[in-house]
């Protein structure tokens, strides 16, 4: 039969076969990428719609093919369709089909399999076991420390490190999908040099005699991405030393200079802050999407420190989250109170609270919020805090560095400290002085690290021209980009997993990050690119590392080394407050802005692929954003009254026109975002350069971005445009599914006629899927979730049978058929029966659990085409709710993926019986005895499966089949797949079990999206077994079954939230 | 067994259904047995006056039926209950009810087919040659409009002159011998 | 001509129409004036006829083109996957069943026709059962295509047998798919049995009428040497009668088992115990739909008025009608249901039903399927006006194909998880393949006007007055006896 | 109107109806057969490997250890293919200029692998896992078959669904003391050569859990079977050292049948109900 799983990886034959002449080297044996990005480009010319990793029998066809098909198929036109194209493997398929005919086990003859041994096997390689590795990911907000799983010296899977003081162990969403970056192959693989295949030895050659030739380094510049590593710091002193004259600048599109610019004026140096959440029973986000991500400061320890306080406890006091923001974020919809304001409301409104008088002209319901707001602030005794976002005006910083001493919250639950960038900088400005000492020639060598300003650079800068104007421009880079493809030099980047160095930590706790694997291309890091112009440029990276780590390594240093890089992290480099607590307030320094005039812009990094560092990695491009559920695009985001002013109807093409620059983007509405404001998200629109997956997707916002108007900017126009564009959503509620009958139910027959009530969400609610009360009302009713109205549980209702409750056991048919509660006759011990508790209090929706699962099951990216008729692949997603009116609704987060029912809907109807349940309670999905008759889909309630409808996985392309986990098959055409509650895990657990002859512990086996989630919002575990978490979970009042009533007895349960409003707001 | 030859019988050709049917009655009377009719379609008359009554059709039939549900069943049961018992939803191993429908299906299937291949094979078919299509005039009106009566030589009373004799006293069309 | 007058103009005083039977006011099954052997002439000429209409080539080879759409279609499918469809999640069905059920809907009324009226003793079904049967056979041709090609992966399509295997595995009999594989082999089997049982007579005739030595063969072998003998005669229709007994309730069952792949899934708007029964009379009602649809234009083609009378017209639209007002309840009973249950999920997939995206789906049903229909059939006048019976007959079977896609689409896009909520859209591959079936139904309809008997002529005979047995020489008899 | 059939006609039409059924009948026992034959499933079939390596003549003729070369077998999913330097290590001394081993030097001094044809190739999508087989008392040769007597590797068996199924639905057939694991001959305890067995510490890995003899204890004191058939039964072999640590009671209990063993076994080791090894998702992910 057709080969269904194509298990790679450490399958004996893959694992010997990838890995021939011993030791970590592995990777030589990868066969670099099949084409240059030019080819792939002249080969997809003109062609829309993508795809992951198109293979290159579809690249081989020719235009006029591809024209016919488009024309065949509007609707899913491109690479959708065209996984591979009429090909050899077409062909096998029928083939196989013809041959499964023939011999009737299904079962064609398997052709001859090769077995490549080592030469040597390393010694402590044991083929099929993984090794973990610690290491971190440095990332300008701070660096994430990581434990690699690794295969065979192959990494394939990121996650948190779980001995780090500051992550225990938690990941998000960008860490994870590092993994795939790593892989790409769009990588570039050499050095260049005008375009043609030079080597690094060439670079280094140049670069040292042109630095030596200068006086003192004059006109030798070097523009880097934020820096984080102490030793790459400590490289460029040693720079400096040699040549006083060459100049460093730092330079990110998203950047923090908003706060280096107030802690400068507040505490006369540059100054981070921490929060300590887990003391602060009232939280102030002013525009800080501290649980969206990675892109602020210190996601990891915040989280999971506010979820822990706002977990609903019996004689525990709840935190209160009040977020003021612009673009709705998770953080903005997991608050209590939520006020939408334009980014220059927002300054003055921080400012009103700083000086303790409410903002003019504000609305009623806003003086309502301030009231209580600055109550709930000062009653709280210091045990509050206040946190700007890093992409908020510095008049907000100032204003929350003033709140916070004001309140006393210093010390308490803030502490200043020095910044993790140890070159602290303010970006732009430097920025500036460089693209004028550019213009005015001075610059002989521009070296970039890492950065691509060609993409970047605020366009009012010029940069392009001033580019020009330097003679010789080099770039480190780990893609051939829009500033490589013009430079003269192009140094291919090595992959974090793939070089030394060290960064620290939000806390600033120093990793040493070290290499996983060689580097596949045999890239550099910025560490060799400074270590050319030093004394001995052969120094590796790690001697250099090593030598700058003896300064801040205390103890013996070998030992310590070690356990370094053992531990993932240097003991005793965390930071300790600054003295001279809060200084002086700084309010006064950043007067409030002129009132706007015109539209609002407000610019935003991408929730899933940042600042367009990401545009090329798969699973965050499809990754259903947080709250928009926008997948492979970006969208001017505007409030329901916006787009009604701008007579814009969702998918409408809109023009945006900002000081003379223009840009053309699809208009989408998103319920809360306030009015006269569009925020627009960064990273998208890029060309060919960035790789086979980021080309084309969505529209450029840096197009419109200039210096003084880096975060936000007002004075802008928007008119529709003609034509539409079908924007890419996971989930259509936001647009077709709204309307008027949102509100129909029989018990308040109230008609929402102009539509501005999310169907979807009310249903959500009617149906009892999302329930949660109030504090007080949990109080009043500890059982809320099951009986009795509160606030988001609609339950009983007059007319209505009980929704979503359980049925009485013996009301089942089959009451007691299945025991999953039977007894080892030789131990007497009672068998497992597997699962899960979600804690819909704690998951705050940022999709680290998704790109967790992406890794570890092997899901294939099936592209935007294929997204748009609803054929993703996640196995796990995060189901968003807006629950009343849209204008400013609540919403709710419920991650979402099989429910493992012991009454499975699917099971009953599968015809070749492909899904069936395990003794242990599993609804296993048998891959290869699947014929794809989708009924299971059908009776699945959750619609929690997922069909490979076209041949999605990516059987072709070499340095993928590195990155797959070789315990799960891949999964070929035709194939109905799901949540596996990660069996594969399960079953190594139960093996190691089973030798030591014991039983498995509560907490040995973690899934995939547990393991990554910040806030451990998922608990997996046996729940035949009282004392294991998950059944303790399971045992709560408050722990309901979606959809119960339909009695399919799903094992995976949610815990109902609890929220604690202000009680004069709620 | 070499091929039979000489006559097999006298075939009388009629014009009506009655002819027939009285003629053949006569016969009957006159001691013929081992005699039959053809028509272009099926008259019942004329089997009575055969004194042909019951076929077994129906009782194969019943007996296909049987074993087709029968078969149907006992298969489902031992594949869901000791081939390969699994938990599929849930469900008890042996779920009856479920069973029934292709057992119900397969009933009839067998039914059917009895009936029709043994109706085929209690009339002796295929038996593409017969001795009555070498009448001249057989196949010229047995299966359009005219109505046979064939006395077989096998009968005892069998007499080439006698007999034919006998069916000229019917308003016989013509009276022909019909060889092996 | 004999029909002309009343065909054009039924108000024409029925007395004087040749085709009225004076005693009963009704239409005359067979026009006046037939014998035996003009019957036989006339059906057997069709076939046995050296000079073939030039039109039947030409419909032939239209018929050829259109079904090129399904080779075309399936190869592309076979080769890419049914992503080329317009499948998605939710909604993972679409066209492939909705074609299905429609297909073998209209394979119900052949067997209706054959077996329940045989059964009846409606002997007017006589003219019209064998390709009425033929219908039902092609029907069950196409439908059978698209479970075999809506599966993922085709090839393996043969799972669903229990065959012995090295796996150990087998079917899983709790599922309706597992039920549909026997319930549509076997309907398939016993209606290409019962059809060429009924042939064997006439091949019989064929093969004696024939003058072309391979048609005298061809037809010889299929006759099995049938020779019309008396005894032969009552073993044959004791076993028609018997296939008929067997096919009623298997007619009944099958598209039963059919609503099961609705009635037992969970879904709101398939989860009802309504689904047999209406599905069975929506099966008959677009069956008898599709019979005119073919038997109009054919009866013309071949000048058969005489054959296939107004009678048989007027009757099936008395039986669509009566079928039609079964459906009818049936939407009924699940409108009033939805409110009655008191059900959320019900009331909440009615009204999706009705006023959701795909409300206009809805509409067009209960228009062509019950508010045109049933509104006309009442009126005799329409009832035996040809062109508008035709006409209507179209209708009804567009109204019966929107029935299935309400059932299947509409349910499904909008159920219990509104996060999952989406839409389903077909693409062009889902047309192609659909008219392709069609094309391949007429292809083979062709075939059979052309090279069987598509009216038995035995069971015409039957209903000529000269099959009547005079008896006068048995009462001499019998006295003499008694003497 | 003559006859349009020969006379022969109708026992031909007869006939040929009865070879059609006749022809259906054949062609589905082909096709049940075929699934099951070699060719197939490449059972007995000795592909052509780079050295003709003889499983015999190290096994059954050196004695080496099974370990020796598949190193990681009680420890990992895969037994291990040994690298080349395992066929050095001797090989560097003996047999060093041997036309056969040119392949092996090859590699060593060009680093580049050996390439072995597969010979138990299982289907992509099946996870098998040597480690929790050879730890829970199945030994190689109930897979692998009499490997000691292969002078070149071949299937012993079909390595089909079914054939795993019998294993996992009764695995008592087929258990053995976890120290007779590497031992090819083991024919299970009969009549003539009883097998005792005692369960020592418990806790601790199954493997240490149950020790075994085939010389009576009540005797002259256990020691730890040693049933190499091909070797004298006195001869004292490497095998005859009982396990250190190991302290025997005499609570021993005598098997005389497999079945009764494999019962005693399956209790001892713990072995999963055939329930659950028959799942699913035992062996498929």
């Amino acid at each position: 039969m057709m080969k269904i799983g194509n298990k790679t990886g450490t399958d004996e034959t893959m694992a010997e076969m990838k890995a021939p002449a011993g030791q970590p080297v592995v990777v030589t044996q990868i066969a670099p990428a099949k084409m240059t990005l030019a080819e792939v480009h002249a080969k997809l010319d003109g062609k829309t719609g993508r795809r992951f990793w198109k293979n290159l029998d579809e690249l081989a066809d020719t235009p006029a093919f591809h024209e016919l098909m488009r024309e065949e198929f509007p609707r899913q036109a491109g690479a959708g369709e065209w996984v591979d194209a009429v090909s050899r493997r077409g062909f096998l398929k029928v083939m196989g089909a013809s041959l499964a005919l023939a011999g009737l086990a299904g079962c064609t003859k398997q052709p001859d399999e090769p077995i490549f041994p080592y030469i040597k096997q390393p010694e402590d390689l044991v083929l099929g076991k993984p090794m973990y590795f610690a290491t971190a990911y440095p990332f300008p907000t701070g660096a994430i420390p990581v434990l690699v799983k690794s295969d065979s010296f192959r990494p394939i899977k990121v996650d948190g490190n779980p001995e780090h003081p500051m992550s225990k162990g938690k990941s998000d969403a960008f860490t994870q999908a590092t993994l795939l970056d790593l892989y790409d192959p769009d990588r570039s693989q050499h050095v260049l040099h005008r375009g043609e295949v030079a080597s690094w030895g060439e670079f280094q050659q140049a670069f040292a005699t042109a630095a030596k030739k200068s006086s003192g380094g004059q006109g030798i510049y070097f523009l880097s991405e934020t820096i984080t590593s102490p030793t790459l710091a400590a490289q460029w002193k040693q720079v400096q030393a040699a040549y006083p004259q060459a100049k460093m600048v730092q330079w990110e599109p998203v950047n923090q200079d908003s706060s280096r610019a107030a802690s400068k004026a507040a505490f006369g140096s540059y100054t981070d802050a921490q929060y300590k959440l887990e003391e602060a029973d009232v939280i102030l986000s002013l525009d800080a999407d501290f649980l969206g991500g990675i892109a602020h400061p210190g996601f990891l320890p915040l989280a999971s420190d506010y979820a822990e306080r706002h977990r609903y406890e019996e004689g525990k006091t709840m935190n209160r989250l009040y977020v003021v923001e612009t673009m709705p974020t998770v953080t903005g919809f997991k608050a209590e109170h939520r006020l939408a304001l334009k980014p220059s409301e927002i300054a003055t409104f921080a400012q009103a609270l700083a000086s303790g008088s409410a903002p003019q002209g504000a609305t009623a319901e806003q003086q309502k919020f301030f009231a209580a707001l600055s109550a709930d602030l000062k009653n709280s005794g210091g045990k509050c805090v206040v946190i700007p976002g890093e992409q908020a005006s510095p008049a907000v910083h100032a204003a929350a560095y003033a709140l916070n001493s004001s309140l006393g919250a210093v010390g308490k639950t803030v502490i200043y400290t020095e910044t993790v960038n140890p070159m602290p900088s303010e970006q732009v400005a430097d920025l500036k002085s460089l693209v004028a000492d550019m213009k005015g020639g001075k610059v002989q060598w521009l070296v970039m690290l890492g950065v691509n300003p060609i993409y970047s650079a605020p366009w009012d800068l010029g940069f392009r021209d001033a580019f020009a104007n330097v003679p010789v421009t080099a770039q480190l880079a780990s893609h051939v980009d829009e500033t490589g493809a013009i430079s003269n030099w192009h140094i291919n980047k090595a992959h974090y997993l793939e070089s030394w160095s060290d960064a620290r930590a939000y806390d600033g706790t120093i990793s040493i990050i070290q290499p996983m694997i060689d580097p596949m291309y045999g890239g550099k890091s910025a560490h060799d690119v400074l270590q050319a112009l030093l004394a001995d440029p052969q120094q590796s990276a790690y001697d250099v590392v090593v030598a700058n780590a003896k300064i801040y390594i205390k103890g013996d240093f070998a030992t310590s080394w070690r356990k370094a890089l053992h531990d993932g992290w240097v003991e005793g480099t965390a930071f300790t407050a600054k003295a001279g607590g809060a200084g002086k307030s700084a309010v006064a320094s950043f007067p409030a802005a002129a009132a706007p005039s015109g539209l609002e812009i407000s610019f935003r990094p991408d929730p899933s692929i940042y600042d367009g560092r990401f545009a090329n990695v798969g699973w965050l491009q499809e990754l259903p954003k947080q709250v928009t559920n926008l997948s492979w695009d970006n969208a001017a985001i505007m409030s329901i009254n916006t787009l009604a002013d701008l007579k814009l109807d969702e998918s409408d093409p809109v023009k945006i026109s900002l000081n003379g620059r223009e840009v053309i983007a699809p208009a989408m509405m998103i319920p809360g975002h306030p009015d006269g404001v569009i925020t627009v998200h960064l990273g998208f629109g890029r060309g060919v350069e960035s790789g086979r997956v980021g080309e084309g997707v969505g529209f450029d916002a840096y197009q419109i971005r200039t210096t003084d108007g880096l975060l936000s900017v007002s004075g802008a126009t928007a008119k529709k445009v003609p034509g539409t564009y079908d924007l890419c959503i996971t989930k259509v509620h936001n647009i077709e599914h709204r309307g008027s009958f949102a509100q129909h139910d029989l018990e308040k027959p109230l008609s929402d006629k102009d539509g501005v009530y999310s169907l979807a969400g009310h249903e959500a609610e009617e149906r009892s899927i999302i329930r949660y009360a109030t504090v007080d009302e949990v109080k009043k009713n500890p059982n809320f979730a099951h009986e009795g109205g509160a606030s988001g549980t609609l339950i009983d209702k007059v007319g209505y049978s009980p929704q979503g409750e359980k049925v009485p056991h013996d009301n089942s048919f089959f009451p007691d058929n299945w025991n999953y509660e039977k007894q080892d006759p030789s131990t007497l011990k009672i068998q497992n029966a597997w699962g899960m508790a979600i804690d819909l209090n704690s998951c705050i929706g940022c999709n680290a659990c998704i790109v967790s699962c992406y890794a570890e099951n092997n899901i294939p990216v099936v592209g935007r085409e294929q997204v748009k008729v609803g054929r993703n692949m996640q196995w796990l997603r995060i189901d968003t709710y807006f629950e009343g009116d849209l204008h400013a609704p609540k919403a709710h987060f419920q991650p979402m993926a099989c429910q493992h029912c012991e009454n499975a809907g699917c099971e009953q109807v599968c015809p070749v019986g492909a899904t069936v349940h395990t003794p242990e309670g599993l609804n296993t999905m048998v891959y290869n005895r699947c014929v794809g008759t989708r009924y299971c889909s059908n009776n699945c309630p959750y619609k929690v499966r997922r069909f490979n409808f076209l041949l999605y996985s990516d059987y072709d392309t070499e340095s993928l089949k590195f990155m797959r986990n070789p315990d799960v098959s891949v999964r070929s055409r035709g194939v109905m797949e799901k949540c596996s509650y990660c069996v594969q895990r399960i079953e190594a657990a139960k093996i190691t079990a089973d030798k030591e002859n014991r039983e498995i512990r509560d907490g040995e086996i973690v899934t995939a999206c547990q393991q990554a989630c910040p806030t451990s919002a998922i608990t997996f575990g046996n729940i035949n077994d009282k004392a294991s978490k998950v059944a303790k979970a399971k045992a709560e009042e408050r722990d309901y079954q979606v959809l119960a009533d339909l009695n399919f007895r799903p094992r995976t349960t949610y815990t109902a939230g609890v929220i604690n409003p202000h009680p004069e707001l709620a | 067994m070499p091929p039979r030859e000489g006559v097999y019988g006298l075939l009388a050709e009629f014009n009506t259904p009655s002819e027939l049917v009285h003629a053949t009655e006569e016969a009957h009377r006159a001691g013929y047995r081992r005699m039959e009719c053809y028509t272009p379609y099926p008259v019942e008359e004329a089997a009575e006056a055969l004194h042909f009554h019951k076929t077994r059709v129906p009782l194969v039939c019943l007996i296909g039926g049987l074993m087709g549900v029968t078969t149907a069943f006992l298969m489902e049961t031992w594949i869901n209950v000791w081939a390969y018992p699994l938990n599929i939803a849930g469900r008890p191993l042996f779920s009856w009810p479920a069973f029934i429908i292709p057992a119900y299906e397969w009933t009839i299937l067998f039914a059917g087919f009895s009936a029709a291949l043994g109706m085929i094979a209690l009339n002796g078919l295929p038996q593409l040659y017969h001795p009555v299509f070498n009448a001249p005039n057989f196949r010229n009106g047995a299966t359009t409009d005219k109505f046979f009566l064939c006395l077989e030589a096998v009968d005892p009373k069998f007499s080439l002159s006698e007999t034919r004799a006998f069916l000229e006293q019917f308003p016989a069309v013509s009276v022909v011998e019909v060889d092996h | 001509m004999a029909t002309k007058g009343p065909m054009q103009d039924p108000s024409v005083d029925p007395v004087i129409d040749p085709m009225i039977d004076p005693r009963t006011g009704e239409y005359a099954v067979i026009a006046p004036g037939h014998n035996f052997k003009s019957v036989t002439q006339k059906i057997a000429g069709i076939v046995l006829t050296s000079n073939t209409p030039l039109g039947w080539f030409f419909g032939l080879i239209v018929a050829a083109g259109v079904a090129m759409g399904l080779v075309i279609g399936c190869t592309w499918l076979f080769l890419k996957g049914v992503g080329i469809w317009g499948v998605t999640i939710p909604g993972a069905w679409g066209f492939a069943i909705i074609n299905f059920v429609w297909w073998i809907g209209i394979g119900h009324a052949g067997t209706l026709i054959s077996a329940i009226l045989l059964l009846f003793k409606q002997t007017w079904r006589n003219s019209i059962n064998r390709f009425a049967e033929a219908m039902t056979i092609f029907a069950v041709v196409c439908a059978g295509t698209f479970p075999l090609i809506h599966v993922g992966r085709p090839w393996l399509a043969y799972w669903l047998f229990p065959y012995p295997n090295t796996m150990n595995v087998w079917p899983q009999f709790r599922s309706p798919l597992a039920w549909d594989v026997f319930a549509v082999s076997t309907y398939a089997s016993i209606s290409i049995i019962f059809w060429y049982i009924g042939m064997i007579p006439d091949f019989g005739t064929l093969r004696d009428r024939a003058t072309m030595p391979a048609a005298k063969y061809f037809y010889g072998m299929l006759s099995l040497g049938w020779r019309g003998s008396t005894r032969h005669w009552i073993r044959y229709e004791s076993a028609s009668l018997l296939l008929a007994g067997l096919s009623t309730p298997l007619v009944l069952s099958v598209h039963t088992v059919i609503s099961f792949d609705f009635a037992v899934a969970a879904l709101a708007g398939w989860h009802t115990t309504i689904f047999p029964p209406y599905f069975v009379a929506g099966a008959v009602y677009s069956g008898f739909a599709m019979v005119l649809t073919l038997a109009i234009p054919i009866r013309k083609f071949y000048h058969m008025e005489d054959l296939v009378t107004l009678r048989h017209l007027d009757n099936m639209a008395k039986v669509m009608l009566a079928t039609g007002s079964i459906v009818a309840y049936g939407y009924g009973m699940e409108v009033f249901m939805a409110w009655f249950s008191a059900s959320h999920w019900e009331f909440f997939m009615m009204w999706n039903r009705m006023f959701g995206p795909m409300g206009w789906a809805y509409w067009i049903l209960i228009l062509t399927n019950i508010a045109i229909p049933l509104t006309t059939l009442w009126s005799r006048k329409l009832r035996v006006n040809v062109t508008f019976l035709f006409i209507l007959s179209l209708i009804v079977n567009t109204g019966m194909w929107f029935e299935r896609f309400v059932i299947v689409v509409t349910s499904l896009y909008r159920e219990y998880l509104p996060s999952s909520w989406g839409t389903y859209r077909a693409t062009k591959w889902d047309y192609m393949i659909y008219v392709g079936t069609m094309g391949l139904f007429t292809f083979l309809f062709f075939l059979f006007v052309r090279f069987l008997p598509m009216i038995p002529m035995s069971e015409i005979r039957m209903m000529l007055p000269q099959t009547k047995v005079t008896r006068g020489v048995d009462a001499e008899t019998a006295t003499e006896e008694t003497a | 109107m003559a006859q349009v059939f020969d006379r022969s006609s109708n026992a031909l039409a007869r006939f040929s109806l009865v070879l059609t059924g006749v022809i259906v009948i054949a062609l589905g026992v082909t096709l049940d057969q075929l699934q099951r034959s070699p060719w197939v499933t490449r059972q007995g079939q000795r592909p052509d490997q780079p050295i003709p390596f003889s499983h015999k003549h190290h096994v059954e003729g050196l004695g080496l250890q099974c370990q020796y070369c598949h190193t990681q077998v009680e420890k990992a999913a895969y037994a291990g293919i040994p690298p080349t330097k395992t066929c050095i290590n001797c090989h560097a001394q003996i047999w060093t200029n041997a036309e056969l081993l040119e392949p092996v030097r090859q590699s060593w001094a060009t680093g580049a692998s050996i390439q072995w044809i597969r010979v138990h190739d299982l289907p992509d999508y099946v996870y098998f896992n040597h480690e929790i087989h050879v730890n829970k008392g199945i030994g190689c040769a109930s897979c692998h078959g009499r490997v000691d007597e292969m002078p070149l590797m071949y299937q012993q068996n079909t390595l089909q669904m079914e054939w795993c199924l019998n294993c996992h639905r009764n695995p008592a057939v087929n258990l053995r003391p976890t120290s007779e694991i590497y031992n090819m001959a083991w024919a299970g305890p009969s009549s003539e050569r009883p097998v005792w067995c005692t369960s020592t510490v418990t806790g601790g890995a199954t493997a240490q859990n149950v020790s075994c003899t085939t010389m009576n204890p009540s005797g002259k004191g256990p020691e730890v079977a040693m049933l190499q058939m091909n070797t004298e039964a006195n001869g004292p072999t490497s095998s005859d050292v009982p396990p250190l640590g190991i302290t025997m009671p005499a609570s021993y209990q005598k098997f005389t049948s497999q079945m009764d063993l494999g019962k005693y076994l399956t209790a001892q080791y713990h072995i999963r109900n055939p329930e659950q090894l028959s799942s699913c998702e035992t062996c498929h992910r």
